[in-house]
């Protein structure tokens, strides 16, 4: 593991550019998610169907590379997912940041889980675990109505 | 481990004072350093020194992993439920001046009643006549039996409506009596009352449970249990820990801070304000692997040999009065010798390298209670051997001897 | 004692860390610790150990006799005018919670101003913000400049009949901005207001003089100044400590305990409730002797010009922005980097070796108002070279380059 | 020095056996002294006459050897004592314990110096430094009129 495999060019794309920037109209469910060590902040919104269906995200915030990369790639993938989906596939990825190599579930291309395992790069750096899962904590704590900000330490 | 042969992993015995080999009869004070605690001192600031929580770097990294990994290794000897319940202190004392100063701001006014022993150390006193000053609050005190033992109906007797919290200490540093703490917490939480136990010398001599105990607070000292000085333990139940208000304010214990407000971080960083004694808690994970080592069992089974053994020779040795006969008594041995105060018997002992303590050991109102201005007190470390006793009975003979020429 | 050379006599530049020669510049966060006080800390608790003040056998006498030498090595460092104005606390977190809350329950109530400014440390605004939960002070905040400065116009804008107390940085750890504490005193006291300074920074890289400074209140972080941590300094006039009420409560701080009534006992005994920092302190002496060796001149002299060295090269690099340009500056280089996030900075600087910390370094407040919501800060110690500062540069441009891909 | 020297027979008979224990009816000034580390207390009572003489001098307390002997054999030494030559005698003493190998004064004879020396042992014992000295600061500070109780720390 090296610098390389953290700042892969997938991360600073996301990094310097991430997508799905900004509040939408018609959220129905936000959160709010803030790293007080880094500063690191994120508020996620996200529409959520009448089939429990994400039908559109999207996040605010500010932080490293590595946070908003994370943030940009996981609003991408879950746009369109189902509730339940999503909570399997945040699992799996909360795994694989803690411990697991892999990402075990159908629920994502190979594609898509290329570009998930490219935040793997953490494990190595234990303090950047935090900026890599923010996003992910504040989307579970969003679907569970959780009035708490999420707050990693 | 050998506990017969432990004092050899204490380098402070290799050293002779004053010419006489050390009998150091004072661990309730503080006690003796294991090596693999000092190395592990020595090793961090030469070789990984760095503060620990703030910074990225490597050093800074590796330092946040083992501090934690004490935190861990202290919920587990303690057996608490969760990881987060465990605060390091500069000390007991701040420890309970902790749990005094924000429970009082949270839930005591005038008139209500916090419940203590006569057997308290001052530590577990004063930050609660704080609280009488502050915000005239009663303390009451339960009164100990001619035995200097705290029973169950002793405190019974003396908690009220308005008792709001129980204070008292798991064993006396004077007369060695442990209190029966699972069942006077029963009893408080029968009544709804939480309880602060002053763990200070039962944690270096018991075993600790405290899912069992079922204890709300639980404060201990580092330096008592083979650790560095400069650092203490406050358990405390997840519950209160979330309820009440932080204590010191800092780097560190916040969550984000604005001119007009401030919100304070997750546990347990929200009681740990400030660059924190890290090298020590680091090495305090020495302390518990040491104990470990031990085992619980074989401690208690060899300073039980080592305390029945001290009293049969001292109840032997003639003018020499032994205080407090409780029920059920751990690590120490106070006295007093007729026609010696204690300061003197301290003095002469010291001369033969025989370390004890004297005074009121801030035990003022049981000192009054027990109509002495002082007492000796011989008190019980792992590394203590029944020759160690022997010398202590020979030199208080020979204190004898000086003072009837 | 040889600056140049100084970096041998701290034994973690020894070690390689992840096969990188260690370019430590987090110094504001903690110092690294030379030999000496390693080796200090090691005697004493193989050779030395007791607790202090409380027995008479010879090792207590020994370690207690360590201890008050400590207090007056440190007293004559920062030339205060009695050993006695000199308390050991945990750290300069808990001196400013000491003064905040002693202050605060004695002289503060609903509508009184406490005025800080804009630079300071959580450290030095938390336990005021306390204060404005308690009781209904006001918390005023003395703006900085645009180089990131507080002159003494600023704080003289927003003194008002109603400010009790200043309390303010004497070196920004962000900024490194130097104040002009002297003359701000000077202010303060014509008007009859105490001030308290958070020298946390300053300590170790500027001269002290408590007598000349005038102020009443100054709080020293022992493990920034080559110390041990979980050690800290409050210093105070003796006015005040006589007239504050005591902090925390404990064994070694009172007079007389009863049933009904406590008194308290002498300076500085009134501040240090329960068994203190033992080994800390008596190491510290070994700090103090180590700083009073290299001659605070030619520190002085050593960090100015590595200061101005390293401004120079930053100044320098592309797209690199220095935070702050203060009239006085001292230890401190903060900056950011166009398009680079401060946290990734650091992550990529550790890969090479160089210890640098990213983040809003406990001062939300000033990054706010610096429209950042975190910088990068590479801070210095004695023991750096202008070779750590060139490392520093081109692993910046290093961390570029892997941004450019 | 060895604990022979300290605990010498004068100080063992002074300290067994205290003399001019008790309040006296009629003193005109005392004072109260207290080593709270050792529990030892002395409360001094003495009468001053017109000529500043002291006619009559007496203490009760409680302390170790030390403590009890010395206030004995300063009692003694002090009664018919001018409130001068108390002052000169008290601050050669408290030379003497501190750092002085002797005691320079003339106001007292060579026997009383035997006795004050006999305190001296005290020198190598840093923590019963205190108890030699408690009951001379109550008498400096009842002399001053001092209200506040001595406490040696
Ligand atoms: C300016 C300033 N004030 C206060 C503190 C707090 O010091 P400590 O964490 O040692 O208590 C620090 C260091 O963290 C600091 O840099
Ligand atoms: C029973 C008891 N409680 C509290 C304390 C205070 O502990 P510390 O001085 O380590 O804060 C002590 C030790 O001095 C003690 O023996």
């Amino acid at each position: 593991m090296n610098l390389k495999e953290l700042y892969q060019e997938i991360i600073l794309d996301h990094g310097k550019n991430p997508r799905n920037i900004g509040k939408f109209e018609n959220f129905n469910k936000d959160a709010k998610g803030h790293n007080p060590l880094c500063g690191d902040k994120v508020h996620l919104f996200l529409k959520l169907d009448e089939n429990k269906q994400i039908s559109d995200i999207s996040f605010e915030g500010e932080g490293c590379a590595i946070s908003m990369a994370s943030a940009s790639i996981m609003t991408d993938l879950m746009k369109g997912k189902k509730e339940e989906e999503v909570k399997e596939i945040a699992s799996k990825f909360l795994d694989m940041i803690k411990e697991k190599d892999d990402i075990k579930t159908n629920l994502v291309s190979d594609d898509q889980k290329t570009k998930l395992m490219s935040l793997g790069g953490v494990k190595n750096y234990p303090m950047r675990v935090k900026c890599a899962t923010l996003s992910w904590h504040a989307l579970l704590s969003a679907l569970d109505d959780f009035q708490k900000e999420v707050s990693t330490e | 481990m050998d506990i017969e042969n432990i004092k050899k992993e204490f380098p402070i015995f290799n050293n002779k004072v004053q010419n006489n080999d050390l009998v150091y009869l004072d661990s309730a004070n503080s006690s003796q350093k294991p090596l693999v605690v000092i190395d592990r001192i020595y090793d961090f600031y030469t070789k990984e020194f760095s503060n620990v929580g703030r910074s990225v770097h490597y050093l800074a990294v590796a330092a946040t992993n083992l501090y934690e990994n004490t935190r861990t290794s202290v919920q587990k000897y303690i057996n608490a439920k969760e990881k987060n319940e465990i605060v390091f202190t500069k000390g007991a004392t701040e420890a309970i001046n902790l749990v005094a100063n924000t429970f009082g701001q949270k839930y005591l006014s005038k008139g209500d009643e916090v419940l203590l022993t006569e057997l308290e150390h001052h530590s577990n006193y004063v930050p609660w006549h704080y609280l009488r000053k502050s915000k005239g609050v009663n303390i009451i005190f339960a009164e100990t039996n001619e035995d200097g033992d705290i029973s169950i109906e002793s405190i019974e007797k003396k908690i009220t409506e308005k008792t709001k919290i129980i204070a008292l200490t798991h064993l006396s540093n004077v007369t060695g009596a442990i209190l029966p703490i699972k069942e006077i917490t029963k009893l408080a939480h029968s009544k709804n009352i939480p309880v602060l136990i002053d763990g200070c010398q039962s944690a270096p001599h018991m075993k600790l449970d405290m899912q069992d105990l079922d204890c709300d607070f639980y404060a201990i000292s580092c330096h008592k249990m083979y650790g560095p000085t400069g650092l203490g333990i406050l358990y405390a139940k997840k519950k209160w820990l979330e309820d009440l208000p932080p204590y010191q304010g800092g780097g560190g214990m916040i969550n984000e801070v604005k001119k007009e407000d401030i919100s304070y971080g997750n546990l347990p960083n929200k009681f740990e304000a400030g660059t924190m004694a890290t090298a020590q808690v680091i090495a305090f994970d020495e302390s518990i692997k040491f104990l470990n080592k031990i085992g619980i069992e074989s401690l208690i089974k060899h300073e039980n040999e080592l305390l029945q053994y001290g009293e049969e020779i001292l109840r032997k040795n003639n003018s020499v009065k032994l205080i407090g006969n409780p029920k059920n008594k751990g690590a120490v041995l106070s006295f007093t010798i007729d026609g010696i105060h204690p300061h003197d018997i301290a003095t002469i002992l010291d001369e033969d390298g025989v370390a004890i303590r004297a005074g009121h050991h801030c035990c003022q109102i049981l000192h009054d209670k027990l109509g002495l201005s002082a007492s000796a007190r011989a008190s019980l470390g792992v590394y203590n051997t029944k020759d160690d006793l022997d010398k202590l009975n020979a030199s208080i003979n020979n204190c004898k001897k000086i003072f009837s020429r």
